[in-house]
């Protein structure tokens, strides 16, 4: 099977099954979090599992076109932006209520 | 050995590691380990981009996410009361809890215990609890008299200590779900593969695709990094009037 | 075989140049009649830590604490990888060489604030906070400084930046990159004006004030190699590397960067140790528009004088 | 010839000014007025030596390459063509002047390190804008004169009215140029090059489909028009008096209010060919200038009399280039912009001579105080009443002249105008500077040389510059843009004469009337005309048409006026009143029948819907109400849930797409 192999060391497939399982536990990691740092922490790991597959894929799909290492580069940008202001966004949740777990933000509700 | 067994046997090393490191994250007890795990799961992902012939990305990865995680830890330090050493780990140990010291706390399941009418040992305990320190510097929990705790109090701290939030369950079962469906559909997808390995210098290329190209891609995130900037920036300043006004009028008053 | 030797080969280097600076430091403190003396005093110094008992604190992060002097060591090492020694003679000749060598700064910073968290104390708790802020304020100012000479090779490549100097050094004409990129590397190795995350006095250690014995040998060590590497890279990319005559490149290399070492040591002296605070200032006042500065003039330079390319 | 060579260090200098001062050199205010003032001095010279190079027939262009999207190099270029130095000269020698004048003008100002680094860049990018040689470097100057007319109108933020007016402005033009913005992309994208140049050869030759040169010109104009303060974008003007006075000089004359017109002027066979385009430049061009007429006339405030003037002369402008004449515009842009300048100059002198008042209550009789402002004053505005201050005459002529050729009613509707700019210049000189002297003009004296210096040798340019086309040099403009000035003698004559009855009118109010009034039974009522308002209470009282205004009118009516005299002042007014009420209600009056019509279509279909659709609609409420019942238990508020929920709809889409990767 040549997706499996790709002349003698690793393929695509199993790039991309690394890709996949990292992308589980970051969902797994983003649903079960109480703490939203750790929530943030999570979607990186999402976000790198997505980068993982974009590189895999142009390493074994088209080697020759580099357009998917600029991608790469534009979403770690962006990845940077989105952990910059969701920090600032827990610290100020922080500030006002003294924790930043998720389960006691109950606002929408009232 | 050929160099494909030692290539596999490298991937298979890193993605490991890169594996474990990431679901290390979600279960260990201290947030300075979680960012440190996280951290190698990146370092180890930048190996596998090493392997797939991307060093540029590689370098980037490892720039971008250590400094990034490193500012995350820091955080977490600050704001979460996470402090150094094992002390999480030890305070499991002397409240007899089950499980590996090292591994995280999941919220008690059923209904809270009923609240007790006198308390047997003081209410301060409780809160005193993290913060009683030996003249060492260190963190002691030897002090707490654990078999005197009612189940109502058990019960509350565990809350307060848990890590994940009552749907872990629910959680888990998407993770896997994900992850399994998108197993199924990589190998059900037949992938268009190039039999070619990449000759080209990546930096001289990338650099020239994002000035030309993706010109508008590169200004527009340089834009949102500066929104980013200036949006965090305003996020987590204090504001200066409602913080310090209220001890100024507070002490004016009681000044006469 | 090289794959095993070539490692063997840059620790040895390592290790050499590591005990000259160490006789710098101590020539420079006792001047230059107790030669004797500097010659000896850091070997025995090693050989007095390697005798020290070994101390693990109560509550210290057993696996941390252990493993943070090797991580800095590991860094250290693979960053000597890069440098180029002579016109053939480096270990690891990357596109993107330069890129690599400050990447790999920043896991230094996570060895030294792992080591300062893992010893569960509160001073090695304010280490962990300075030395991750000097982290996010170092890395800018000297991946900056490092972009002059990287737009007049325009080349990642260390042992490029190091063929394009052959007939003028890059100081000549960006002096300013220079001040930055000592003052950053100042910073990196956590040195003297610059060293309030390790400070003796204030913090009692500070990020190793509960280290002793064999890991406070490999963490001075590997301080030192850094300090080692940073002028070294100081050398490429503004002193020409090994560009010299009649000498061989190798040991024009090494007396460029021992004198460089010397000549920073030696100023490093005449200032006052800084508080975190006035670093920061420093970095993110007066070193970033500097920096910023610099590349508009080398910009312009590189533009109108054809003598980089 | 070195003016060809150098041309493009014209806008660099003051952009370079700019760059030092805004590296920290603003400090030293002293070093910042005198940086600031040496960089207009050299872009003066620099853009002389072009105009002189241009007029020779020369040509160039400069260019830098700037970046390269989706396939299209973009370059920053710069030209030197006749009208662009001629224009460029025009900004340079006028922002030399109005800078010097500022040097003296701000020097008790503590921030004018800031506003001289603004200012250069006001005039940097103004330069940049005319010598533009291609529509997105064109289009970034523009941008940043709004910015700077921004950063400048709200120069004294810490006061309550300039921000407000430097938002208003900044908006305003900030609209247009939106509109702009598309007409520019689209001409690049349709002729594939953002070069002036090809892009006209290729307008011209027919390239361009008829209906979309016309909207791409009416965006273009649109642009104009906001930047020169034209009918729907008019508002921001006469707020921007808000800015110091430099400010209000320069952004008046030649560089924002010039700009949109300089805009027309550049791609004019662009709309030469785009047919009905001009003619909606040219009624817009004298709707505006009508409603500014009317509205200086009635103004009470000096610098917004005058800001009301300039819309109004740029509405000729506008008329002159919808009449298909395209020197006649460039003509009164010239003209206008020296005379303007001096003007504002000089009311900036007065307003400092009377204790830093703009209206008119606190000025008058400033006459034999200031000799030597009201001399520059009186020069400017008998050049803006159209007299024929040299031997040339003047420049409103041309634009009538080319109305007259055009479009009659056209030429009436201007004519009109004309005289409205007769009326409120002589108006504006007479309460000034004649009559009795108001308690705080009693002290005032001439100002102090740094600012009088520049008045004077910008008043001794205004006939200078009306002489640019004069047939006794040889119509030199003609010479250097091709065409010829349109000319038709009867039109001239009827100008001359409209415009000597305007300034006779306008300063006879204040002259003669109260002179008549010396009769002893009215003695009571003369100082109402002597005083301070004559105008105002006559205005007042034959447009309010009320019960004060019908009291005094009798009195003055029956006991004094020439009653045909009288009569025509009376329609006029109450046409300057009409105009300026329709400006104020038209918008209003048709926001309130469109609302209205609404309401009632609203009305009806509500009617309609209450009958037929309610029961249905009912019942359908009804099982939406129980059925959200049940669902209102998952929206529990905590954001985990929310999260899985989502999670939950993105494993579904998951397995969406597995089932069709098995099916397939």
């Amino acid at each position: 099977m040549s997706w499996f192999t790709s002349s003698g060391g690793p393929g695509l497939l199993p790039y991309l099954l690394v890709g996949a399982i990292l992308f589980g536990i970051g969902v797994t990691g983003v649903l079960s979090q109480r703490n939203s740092l750790m929530i943030l922490m999570s979607i990186e790991i999402i976000i790198n599992a997505a980068i993982l597959t974009l590189v895999a894929f142009w390493r074994f799909v088209r080697p020759d076109q580099f357009d998917a290492q600029v991608f790469v580069i534009i979403i770690v940008t962006i990845a940077a932006v989105e952990m910059a202001s969701g920090l600032g966004l827990v610290l100020m949740v922080f500030r006002q209520r003294g924790n930043a777990n998720v389960d006691e933000a109950k606002e929408l509700k009232q | 050995m050929s160099s494909g067994l030692i290539e596999w046997l490298i991937f298979l090393s890193l993605a490991m590691i890169a594996i474990v490191t990431a679901a290390g994250m979600i279960i260990t007890m201290s947030m300075y380990r979680a960012g440190l795990a996280l951290m190698a799961s990146f370092v180890a992902l930048a190996g596998l981009f090493i392997l797939l012939n991307a060093d540029l990305l590689a370098a980037i990865q490892v720039m971008m996410n250590v400094g990034g995680m490193l500012v995350m830890v820091l955080f977490m330090v600050m704001m979460m009361m996470d402090p150094g050493g094992e002390m999480m780990w030890g305070m499991k140990r002397d409240m007899h809890m089950r499980g590996p010291g090292a591994l995280s706390m999941h919220m008690p399941s059923g209904p809270p215990p009923p609240e007790e009418q006198e308390g047997q040992l003081d209410a301060g305990a409780m809160s005193d609890m993290d913060v009683q320190e030996t003249e060492v510097g260190g963190h002691d929990m030897s002090d707490m008299e654990m078999g005197s705790m009612t189940p109502r109090q058990n019960y509350t701290m565990m809350v307060d200590m848990a890590m994940s939030t009552a749907q872990l369950p629910w959680a888990i079962v998407l993770g896997v779900v994900s992850a399994l469906l998108l197993v199924i559909l990589l190998i059900l997808t037949p992938w268009p593969l190039a039999g070619i390995a990449p000759t080209q210098d990546a930096s001289r290329v990338v650099g020239e695709l994002l000035l030309s190209r993706y010109m508008i891609a590169f200004e527009g995130a340089a834009l949102l990094i500066l929104a980013g900037i200036a949006g965090a920036v305003l996020l987590a300043k204090r504001e200066r009037s409602r913080v310090q006004t209220p001890p100024e009028t507070k002490q004016r008053g009681e000044q006469p | 075989m090289s794959v095993f030797i070539t490692p063997l080969f840059v620790v040895c280097v390592l290790l050499v140049g590591t005990y000259f600076i160490a006789v710098i430091e101590q020539l420079l403190r006792l001047g230059l009649r107790s030669i004797g003396i500097a010659l000896t005093l850091p070997l025995a110094n090693a050989i007095r830590l390697l005798y020290q008992e070994d101390l693990t604190p109560r509550g210290a992060d057993f696996f941390l604490f252990r493993s943070a002097p090797f991580i800095a060591l590991a860094v250290v090492s693979l960053v000597a990888l890069v440098i180029p020694l002579g016109p053939t003679l480096i270990a690891f000749n990357p596109s993107i060489g330069l890129f690599y060598f400050i990447v790999l700064l920043s896991p230094f910073v996570v060895a030294i604030t792992n080591a300062a968290w893992s010893q569960n104390s509160k001073e090695g708790l304010f280490a962990t906070f300075r030395a991750a802020a000097y982290l996010i304020s170092y890395e800018v100012p000297i991946g900056f400084a490092a972009i002059g000479p990287v737009m007049a090779t325009q080349s990642l490549s260390t042992q490029r930046i190091v063929e394009v100097q052959a007939g003028l050094w890059f100081v000549v004409w960006q002096p300013l990159g220079l001040a930055i990129y000592l003052i950053a590397a100042l910073f990196v190795s956590f040195r003297h004006p610059f060293d309030s995350a390790l400070a003796g006095s204030e913090l009692e250690g500070g990020a190793f004030a509960e280290y002793s014995g064999g890991r406070l040998l490999l963490f001075k060590i590997a301080l030192a190699a850094l300090f080692l590497l940073l002028m070294a890279m100081g050398v490429v990319l503004f002193f020409g590397g090994w560009q010299g005559p009649v000498l061989p490149g190798p040991l024009w290399f090494a007396l460029k960067t021992f004198a460089l070492s010397a000549l920073v040591l030696w100023l490093a002296h005449f200032f006052p140790r800084l508080r975190h605070d006035q670093m920061l200032t420093l970095s993110w006042k007066i070193l970033l528009p500097a920096s910023l500065l610099n590349i508009t003039l080398v910009g312009i330079l590189t533009l109108t004088i054809p003598v980089g390319r | 010839m070195i003016g060809v060579q150098v041309f493009w260090l014209a806008p660099l200098l003051p952009l370079v000014a700019f760059g030092l001062l805004a590296l920290g050199l603003s400090r030293s205010g002293r070093l910042a007025s005198a940086l600031a003032v040496l960089a207009m001095a050299g872009s003066t010279i620099v853009s002389v030596l072009g105009l002189v190079a241009a007029a020779q027939g020369m040509r160039a262009t400069v260019s830098l390459p700037w970046l390269s999207v989706g396939g299209r190099s973009l370059t920053l270029a710069l030209w030197l063509d006749p009208l662009s130095a001629l224009i460029a000269t025009l900004v340079s020698v006028i922002g030399f002047i109005v800078f010097v004048y500022a040097a003296s003008y701000m020097a008790e100002e503590p921030l004018r390190g800031r506003f001289f680094a603004e200012f250069s860049l006001f005039a940097g990018s103004m330069l940049t804008l005319v010598l533009a040689a291609d529509l997105i470097t064109l289009f970034l100057a523009w941008e940043l004169v709004g910015i700077c007319s921004y950063l400048l109108i709200g120069f004294w933020f810490e006061r309550d009215a300039p921000p407000i007016a430097a938002t208003k402005a900044f908006f305003t033009t900030r609209l247009a140029d939106l509109l702009l913005l598309v007409g520019v992309l689209l001409l690049v994208g349709t002729v594939g090059t953002g070069r002036i140049a090809p892009i006209l050869s290729a307008v011209t030759g027919g390239k361009i489909a008829s209906n979309l040169l016309l909207f791409i010109a009416l965006l273009l104009f649109a642009g104009a028009a906001g930047k020169s303060a034209q009918v729907p974008f008019q508002g921001w003007l006469p707020d921007a008096m808000a800015g110091p006075t430099p400010v209000s000089a320069f952004l008046h004359s030649a560089t924002m209010v010039a700009a949109g017109v300089f805009l027309v002027a550049r791609l004019y066979p662009l709309f030469l060919v785009a047919t009905p385009a001009l003619q909606i430049i040219a009624w817009v061009g004298v709707l505006t200038s009508l409603l500014g007429g009317a509205a200086a006339l009635v103004e009470t405030d000096l610098k917004r009399t005058l800001a009301y003037s300039t819309m109004s002369q740029v509405g000729l402008m506008f008329v002159g280039l919808g009449s298909g004449s395209l020197l006649a515009g460039v003509l009164l842009l010239v003209v206008q912009a020296l005379y303007k300048s001096t003007l504002f100059l000089a009311a900036g002198a007065v307003d400092r001579a009377v204790e830093e008042n703009t209206t008119f209550m606190y000025m008058g009789g400033l006459l034999r105080r200031m000799p030597f402002t009201a001399f520059a004053f009186a020069l400017s505005a008998a050049a803006l009443a159209g007299l024929p201050v040299t031997l040339a005459f003047p420049a409103k002529d041309a634009i009538l002249a080319a109305a007259w050729y055009a479009n009659i009613s056209l030429f009436s509707a201007a004519l009109v105008a004309s005289l409205l700019s007769a009326l409120y210049s002589a108006r504006a000189f007479s309460l000034v500077f004649l009559g009795m002297p108001s308690p705080t003009a009693q002290n005032a004296h001439e100002p102090k040389h740094g600012l009088l210096v520049p008045i004077l040798s910008l008043a001794l340019l205004v006939p200078l510059g009306l002489l640019v086309n004069a047939a006794v040099l040889g119509h030199p403009l003609s010479r250097l843009l091709g065409g010829t000035v349109p000319d038709v003698p009867m039109v001239t004559g009827v100008t001359l004469v409209l415009a000597i009855i305007g300034v006779v009118i306008g300063i006879g109010a204040r002259f003669i009337w109260p002179r008549a009034l010396v009769w002893p039974s009215l003695q009571t009522i003369g100082p109402i005309f002597a005083g301070e308002f004559g105008f105002k209470v006559l205005y007042r009282l034959v447009s309010h048409g009320g019960l004060g205004a019908v009291r005094i009118a009798n009195i003055v009516d029956h006991a004094l006026f020439d009653t045909l005299n009288s009569w025509a002042i009376r329609g006029l007014l109450a046409f300057v009143r009409a105009c300026a009420e329709i400006d104020r209600t038209l918008f209003d009056a048709f926001a309130g029948v469109v609302v209205r019509v609404m309401m009632t279509v609203v009305r009806a279909s509500g009617r309609i819907d209450l009958r037929g659709f309610d029961t249905t609609v009912r019942d359908v409420g009804q099982g939406i109400l129980t059925f959200s019942q049940r669902v209102r238990g998952l929206q529990t508020g905590r954001i985990e849930n929310y999260l899985l929920f989502v999670f939950m709809w993105g494993v579904g889409v998951l397995a969406l797409a597995v089932l069709v990767a098995l099916l397939r």
